[in-house]
């Protein structure tokens, strides 16, 4: 059973998060020259720096909140942090302690199958969309993307609260998927 | 073997006359109009000849006798409800309902089974409670039980509840029952016809006729109506009628949606209530478990089914009775539910002087019944309202004095 | 199960949404009658046909409106609150 | 007498692989591959059932799953259906429904009954007296399975789907349809109920077609096929749910295709219910799947070509056919090929006739119209196949919005209006050459993929369904009667007769008083002939009579497979292991697990609560509010916004302030509460109830959707942790753990400040609900455990669950919304006047307690003292004068004062302290208590 065709889950380390909203969040993103997607629902690489594939991410959703994940040191997430304790005008504070996880491999597509009432097969990766949705009764904010290795991977955030249902009931999916792939 | 049978037995043809009679055509005037053929509107008509010698009256159904709800809704019949005015109203409709079959000689399969409203939370057993002391006040049969008198009535039952919201214990009402919902409209339908009401299927009105603040007659698809008394009691299609004299109501149009699954051996005798759950069932005399839950959430004038509401009550009907995940559910159905904001009917006179209405059934109509037919009669009668209806009245809107009856209603089947 | 086309998240099964109920304006609490008022809380116009609603996406928390017809159960346009000026009377 | 034929191409079973199972409580062996039915028919086992009225034998009739003649109990389970479950090792069957088994079911005496029980006779007898009993009888006859009390959930998967053109059946048309859908681009879901696809191929003479169609979709790279899958019930925008064998999966579709053909309908005679009495179909599905003779001597009814390509196609396999009794007059030259069998013309059945054991011997027929002279015969036989009409499988068309109308020149209702993005094709269409269905099905193929992917749909002409395959009405009436209209439900002619005589003569009604349709298999072999026996009757054209509603399912769907998993959604706060460890008894409130109170060794529950109310009342406790809704509200008009939405006022608030918040709904009713603190010129923190949470943060967008303030709304309810230290020892334990002064002057009775404890940041309110001196601390989800450790440090603090809190606010006389209140109560009633502002401008409720103000509270609530121990719980009556005065809304036994207090909603005229009241408890006796001020404890 290679990692390519069955289903996996990862919870990211070492990422620091924040949200931003408010009718002046995307100029605050873009003084700090930090990138600002464009479209509502989509997101974009922090840096020029960072790839398709990569862990730092800045999720616009709707017209005017954000939401930015880095990994390590996270110098854009601390700056921006720095900014929004200066209290900007127009721009606020978004508590993001959400229950981050990644799902992959070649059958994460029939794992969300399974919770999911969202055709990600059909989503246009090269859009950058960001999907907010429902998953077994919980709103989650799906981001998917290219891994690293190439497969395609869920980047899925919700509520804290919900964390620990929603990662068991995927676990169980997932290991359900994986040994019926393994035979 | 019933001696009553045995007629049929020795009889070369089947000796049973028409039960109703097909009027040829509409007469250009009666004494009252009843607008809607279900199971309140032929009750009214059949009490309006028995107790007050009225029997100039056309009964108009645009589809077929007992077609709407009557024919769609799930049989439950309780008096176990929350305020005075709803107790005492249906506790009238209930001692009517056991004596029914005879006085209309026909078997309406009225069976008393007990009634069940499970409690999962200590607010559901504070609302049980409620009730329950209010009915006792009013002389009908509620008690709070604990989760072992649930599961001694129903041993099959999961009192865990598959560990998400364990039964900590129930309202009881022992004389709730069930009935043969289409028997009701038929055997109302055959008493009226038999006392000279004419009841005209297939019959649409199309609009009504006011002058001076006074009802004067019904246009319909088959010719023009002179009458000095409409009764309007069509559930979901109210809000149209009402519109034809220009009368405004609070009532929204929301579909109830129900599903029954293919005939079983008898095992439950209870009528099972959740309100926590939102689900509801009962075991029918052909063995069919029939299944309903709360309204659907957004207003709609149409009876289509829905497969989530399939997959809902299916997920909450084995969270209660796990061993029927094998049990195959044969057909869903949906009515038209005209709900008020407090849960409690609209009944009786109107500011359009002649017009009476009989309306807000949501989805405790057919429980109704009897006594809708009993206090209409009396209300297009006399013209001034059944003392059982006036905490029913349009008025109260108006007045913002609620009835409050939503706490018993919510899932109340 | 219907599917409703949100203006911000694009088309979502019913699932994802909830219903705030008709749009509808509020008379001048200190002018109206007490009578006005209470038609205003409670008169409804139920009769069958085309509805503007308020509709909310759950997850994204977005309020829209919707033209619904109640008769056919078809969701004839959804548009962002903000674009109501253009919206058919 | 039905047997195994030697090998049949394409037959679907593997004679290398013997079953055994049982039946009945026999030994049988079948075949891999084998259906339940089949095996049984294999072993020329011909009575498999007992019907449901007269528990007449049944044997297979359709063969296709469209009857209840092979329902059987299987290993516990009910109603398994023998047609199409496959046979597995080792299985148990038995018939449902029977009495004493199936040769002998004591219940068969009831057809000696049956004169005495004609339509609806049950309507007209055992009302009165004796009801209970007999309807104990009915319930005990009636009914199929039995139920058997396991009480392990069985837990299914169910799985969405997506494709941009479905197709329902793999016949040769859904063949072709997906085919020619997916060479266009279409992705294409193909499913069919049977085991393999094909449908009728193998009988339909186009066998070298159709396997290059089998090989073209089996190879095709946008075509998925499922096989054993059927489409239960088509819903709003192409979503249509699929049963698979082990569950259910629910596809979206851009559109649908209906390749569902038709349902073989039977001759309507007298005894046509014998076992051995069967469909053309249900042979040739026999045959060449199972490779399975339907009978030594086979008898062949027909009024159409299919019965002579019937009987073409069992000779060829070496069945011999007896006899081919045509129902149409004039031979129409079908008859080539067939050698010596000379086919009756004009042919009226009379009667099937059974030999022993109950299947068919023999068949009476009239051929007075051939030979001219009355004459009558017997024709020895021990199967009858009835190849005499079809009704379309249109239940899902339908379901999905089509109209459709009877077409008299085919016999057959073809569809008229199809809705967007629903297309019929082949048999449905009226097209019943194998050719014409492959190309009217390519054509639909075209047309859906056109629709589906955004382009416009073009559908040619569909070619006119004229050759007639259904004779116009094969229904034969019999002085004795018997003849079976209705197989499920045991409805004969006379009974439908029966119906409209006493006038249940439209569709619906009859339907209705004869329960034609109503059974397991929802009359797809009855209600076409229902209704021309109805319009018969009623001497109108069978165009005129519309046929009853169809609605979902169209094979019964069972309950696990819709439920699947059964998820149940479940909130755990961050200080979920904190209250592990600490032996919380758990209790869901509002979807979250919350502690109820914390266990201690084998102290009852009640000591516990009591214990942790005292420990708060002498020193300090803590409990986990972090369930409590938590909403910032930013921007230049948060204070002027909360003005509008609460019925207090907000825009005055002092910053580092915070103010009881009160909700009401427009038409004055309390609906929720919480605090609102300030924390800055333009950013408000407000709390509601846990309850209330999601509600009440979407009732904030939707107004500002409506008013277009400067406002932004962060919902922090799952993000945030919070913990509410209370006591009089709550300052001394918490200040030196914070870096601000917690001193009354510097920071007094609802004040609010941001801080740090420790290095973490929390946000601190002065808060009263369940003591005088308390804190709520709120910090970040992640941060609550250590915070909540910390603070637990000192064994000063004692932790405090949902239940000791109950009894805390209630000594403090607080009200609890939706507890204290209910769907009726406005503040003034519910003692919160002083939360209302009627000054504002403008509140949502506040025109509406104008008139409430107008015409004065109908209700109060009150506190109340019980002097004596007694059984006084939450919802007793209020009683004056012998009517309800109200009712206690809450009680408690107060550890503190050592007395029994409550709140109740009383008469106004008996709200002012001093006042006395009584209520009734549950056994009736009536207990004096005392109106006193709130709040009943007003120290610690």
């Amino acid at each position: 059973m290679s990692r390519r065709d069955a289903a996996w889950l990862a919870e990211p380390v070492a990422v620091k998060r924040v949200g931003l909203k408010g009718p002046r969040a995307g100029a605050a993103l873009a003084r700090l020259e930090l990138a600002v997607p464009q479209q509502p629902n989509t997101w974009s690489p922090l840096t020029d720096s960072d790839g398709a594939g990569s862990a730092n991410v800045v999720c616009r959703l709707g017209a005017s909140e954000f939401f930015v994940e880095e990994r390590g040191d996270a110098p854009g997430v601390v700056a921006l942090e720095a900014l929004l304790r200066s209290r900007p005008a127009g721009t606020y504070p978004v508590l993001r302690e959400d229950f981050a996880f990644v799902l992959g491999g070649g059958s994460a597509d029939e794992a969300l199958a399974q919770v999911c009432n969202v055709n990600f097969a059909a989503l246009p990766f090269e859009a950058r969309p960001v999907v907010m949705t429902l998953m077994i009764g919980v709103g989650v904010l799906v981001l998917p993307q290219v891994s690293d290795d190439d497969g395609r991977c869920f980047r899925i955030w919700c509520d804290p609260s919900y964390g620990a249902y929603l990662f068991g009931e995927l676990e169980e999916i997932v290991t359900r998927i994986s040994a019926g792939r393994a035979q | 073997m019933p001696h009553r049978l045995l007629r049929f037995a020795f009889a070369r043809r089947h000796p049973e006359p028409r039960m109703f009679r097909e009027p040829a055509r509409l007469r250009d005037g009666y004494e009252v109009v009843i607008i809607g053929g279900g199971g309140h509107g032929l009750a009214a008509a059949y009490y309006l000849a028995r107790d007050h010698g009225i029997r100039d009256i056309a009964v108009l159904e645009k589809g077929y006798l007992g077609g709407g709800n009557t024919a769609r809704n799930t049989t439950i019949i309780r008096s176990n409800y929350l305020t005075p005015e709803g107790v005492q109203f249906y506790d009238a409709s209930m001692k009517l309902w056991q004596e029914l079959s005879t006085e209309l000689d026909f078997n309406l399969f009225f069976s008393t089974r007990g009634h069940l409203t499970l409690a999962h939370s200590d607010a559901d057993l504070r609302t049980a409670r409620w009730r329950a002391e209010v009915n006792k006040h009013f002389g009908v049969r509620s008690e709070v039980v604990d989760a072992a008198f649930v599961k001694k009535l129903v041993p099959q039952i999961d009192i865990a509840c598959g560990g998400h919201t364990p039964i900590v214990g129930a309202l009881y009402h022992a004389p709730g029952a069930i009935a043969r919902h289409d028997a009701v409209a038929w055997g109302y339908a055959r008493g009226a016809d038999r006392q000279g009401v004419e009841i005209h299927q297939g019959v649409e009105v199309l609009g009504l006729d006011v002058r001076d603040g006074a009802m004067a007659g019904v246009r319909t698809s088959r010719g023009d109506i002179k009458t000095k008394k409409v009764l309007c009691a069509v559930a979901g299609s109210t809000p149209r009628i009402l519109r034809m004299i220009g009368l405004a109501s609070p009532l929204a149009i929301h579909p109830l949606q129900a599903m029954v699954t293919e005939p079983l051996k008898p095992w439950l005798d209870p009528i099972i209530v959740s309100s926590s759950l939102h689900a509801y069932v009962s075991q029918s005399a052909r063995g069919e478990l029939v299944m309903g839950a709360s309204l659907d959430p957004y207003e709609l004038h149409s009876t289509r089914s829905t497969l989530e509401f399939a997959e809902g009550l299916a997920v909450h009907m084995l969270d209660l009775f796990p061993f029927l995940a094998d049990v195959k559910v044969n057909r869903q159905w949906a009515g038209m539910a005209d709900m008020t904001p407090d849960f409690a009917p609209i009944m009786g006179t109107t500011p359009c002087d002649g017009f009476f209405l009989d309306a807000g059934w949501g989805t405790y109509g057919f429980k109704a019944t009897p006594i809708c037919g009993k206090t209409m009669s009396h209300t297009v009668a006399t013209g001034s309202n059944h003392p059982l209806i006036t905490g029913f009245s349009l008025g109260r809107f108006a007045r913002l004095e609620l009835t409050g009856e939503k706490g018993a209603a919510a899932v109340g089947h | 199960m219907k599917l409703i086309t949100c203006p911000l998240n694009g088309p979502r099964p019913l699932l994802e949404f909830v219903c705030g109920g008709e749009l509808r304006d509020m008379p001048d609490p200190d002018l109206c009658s007490d009578g006005e008022w209470a038609a205003y809380l409670f008169k409804r116009d139920s009769t069958p046909g085309v509805k503007r609603e308020w509709w909310c996406h759950i997850p994204s928390g977005y309020w829209f409106i919707a033209e619904r017809d109640t008769a056919a159960d078809v969701f004839l346009k959804t548009y962002d609150a903000a674009d109501i000026r253009g919206a058919a009377p | 007498m039905m047997y195994r034929l030697p090998p049949v191409e394409g037959e679907w079973i593997d004679r290398t692989r013997e079953l055994r199972f049982e039946f009945e409580r026999r030994a049988f062996t079948g075949l891999a591959g084998d259906t339940i039915s089949s095996a049984l028919a294999a072993s020329g086992v011909m009575m498999l059932a007992r019907s449901f009225k007269y528990h007449r034998p049944r044997g297979i009739l359709s063969f296709a799953n469209h009857d209840a003649n092979n329902l059987f109990q299987v290993d516990g389970v009910p109603n398994v259906r023998g047609d199409v479950t496959p046979l597995a090792d080792g299985m148990r069957a038995a018939a449902v429904n029977t009495f004493g088994g199936l040769a002998r079911d004591r219940a068969r005496r009831l057809e000696w009954l049956a004169r005495f029980l004609p339509v609806g006779f049950y309507y007209k007898a055992f009302h009165g007296r004796g009801f209970a009993r007999w309807e104990r009888r009915i319930r005990y006859l009636s009914g199929l399975g039995r139920i058997q009390a396991r009480a392990d959930s069985q837990r299914t998967d169910k799985q969405y789907r997506f494709c941009d053109v479905l197709v329902i059946g793999a016949g040769p048309s859904g063949l072709a349809a997906a085919q020619s859908a997916a060479d266009a681009g279409a992705r294409v879901l193909l499913v069919d109920e049977n085991a393999r696809p094909g449908g009728s191929l193998p009988w339909s003479g186009a066998t070298g077609a159709g396997s290059q169609l089998l090989d073209r979709v089996n190879t095709h790279p946008n075509i998925e096929l499922l096989c054993a899958t059927y489409a239960a019930g088509y819903y709003a925008d192409h979503w249509v749910a699929l049963i698979e064998p082990a569950r259910m999966s629910k596809v979206r579709a851009g559109a649908v295709v209906f390749a569902t053909g038709l349902i073989e309908q039977p001759a309507v005679f007298r005894n046509n219910d014998l076992p051995g009495v069967l469909t053309g179909s249900a042979a040739l599905r026999l045959l060449h799947r199972y490779a399975i003779a339907p009978g030594k001597r086979v008898a062949i009814l027909t009024a159409n070509r299919e019965g002579y390509e019937l009987a073409r196609a069992l000779k060829e396999k070496g069945v011999e056919v007896v006899e081919l009794l045509d129902l149409r007059p004039e031979a129409a030259g079908d008859a080539a090929g067939l050698g010596t069998l000379r086919p009756h013309h004009g042919v009226v059945p009379v009667e099937a006739v059974a030999g022993r054991g109950g299947a068919v011997r023999a068949l009476r027929v009239d051929l007075t119209l051939e030979t001219g002279a009355a004459r009558a015969v017997t024709l020895d036989c021990d199967a009858v196949l009835m190849s005499v009409g079809f009704a379309p499988a249109s239940q899902l068309l339908l379901q999905a919005g089509a109209t459709m109308s009877f077409h008299v020149a085919s016999q057959q209702h073809l569809p008229d209006v199809l809705p967007p993005g629903v297309f019929a094709a082949g048999r449905l269409n009226g097209v019943h050459d194998v050719a014409a269905r492959i190309a009217d099905a390519h054509d639909a193929g075209d047309a859906a993929a056109a629709h589906a992917l955004g382009q416009v749909p073009s559908r040619s002409a569909r070619p006119p369904g004229t050759r007639s395959i259904s004779h116009a009405i094969p229904v034969f009436p019999h002085e004795k009667g018997r003849e079976f209209v209705d197989l499920d439900e045991d409805i004969q002619v006379k009974d439908l007769l029966a119906s409209v005589q006493e006038g249940y003569d439209s569709p619906e009604l009859m339907k209705r008083f004869s329960t034609l349709g109503m059974g397991p298999s929802q009359g797809k072999q009855s209600n076409l002939n229902g209704a021309r026996i109805l319009a018969q009757a009623r001497g109108k054209p069978l165009a005129d009579i519309t046929l009853t509603t169809q609605r979902p399912f169209y094979h019964p769907v069972p309950l696990k497979h819709l439920a699947g998993a059964g998820f149940h959604p479940e909130r755990r706060s961050g200080l979920h292991a904190a209250h592990v460890e600490l032996e919380a008894e758990w209790m869901t409130l509002g979807g979250w697990r919350r502690p109820e109170y914390y266990r201690r060794g084998e102290l009852p529950r009640a000591e516990c609560i009591a214990e942790e109310v005292r420990a708060v009342r002498s020193g300090a406790g803590l409990i986990d509010v972090s369930t409590l809704g938590k909403i910032d509200v930013f921007g230049p008009d948060a204070g002027a916004f909360l003005d509008r939405m609460y019925a207090g006022s907000f825009s005055d608030l002092r910053i580092g302030m915070s103010r009881y918040a009160l909700l009401l709904d427009e038409a004055g009713i309390v609906r929720d509460d919480g605090v609102a603190a300030r924390l800055a010129e333009d950013h408000f923190y407000v709390t509601t109830t846990t309850g209330g949470a999601a509600n009440v943060y979407r009732d904030l967008l939707l107004w500002n959707a409506r008013w277009r303030m400067n406002v932004s709304f962060v919902n922090a309810t799952g993000h945030r942790g919070a913990l509410n230290l209370a006591g009089p020892a709550s300052r001394e334990l918490l200040q030196p753990l914070v870096d601000i002064d917690l001193s009354a002057g510097t920071f007094p009775y609802l004040g609010a400040r941001e801080a740090r404890l420790g290095d973490i940041p929390v946000r601190i309110l002065r808060v009263g609900f369940v003591s005088s001196l308390g804190y709520e601390i709120h910090a970040r989800y992640q941060d609550a455990g250590w915070l909540w450790k910390r603070i637990m440090g000192s064994e000063k603090v004692r932790p405090f669950g949902v239940e000791a809190q109950r009894v805390l606010r209630l000594e403090k006389g607080h009200a609890i919304v939706a507890q204290d209140t209910d769907n009726l109560t406005n503040p003034f009633e519910a003692g919160l006047g002083f939360a209302v502002r009627m000054g504002k401008p403008f509140f949502i409720g506040q025109r509406s307690l104008r008139i409430h103000e107008k015409r004065g509270s109908r209700q109060q609530l009150v506190g109340f003292e019980l002097d004596s121990e007694s059984p006084v719980r939450e919802s007793h009556l209020l009683i004056q004068d012998g009517a309800i005065a109200g009712r206690v809304t809450s009680v408690a036994r107060s550890p503190t004062l050592g007395r029994t207090i409550g709140l109740a909603m009383t008469r106004p005229e008996s709200a002012a302290p001093g006042s006395s009241i009584a209520i009734r408890a549950s056994d009736g006796a009536m207990v004096p208590a005392r109106v006193v001020r709130t709040p009943f404890v007003e120290a610690a």
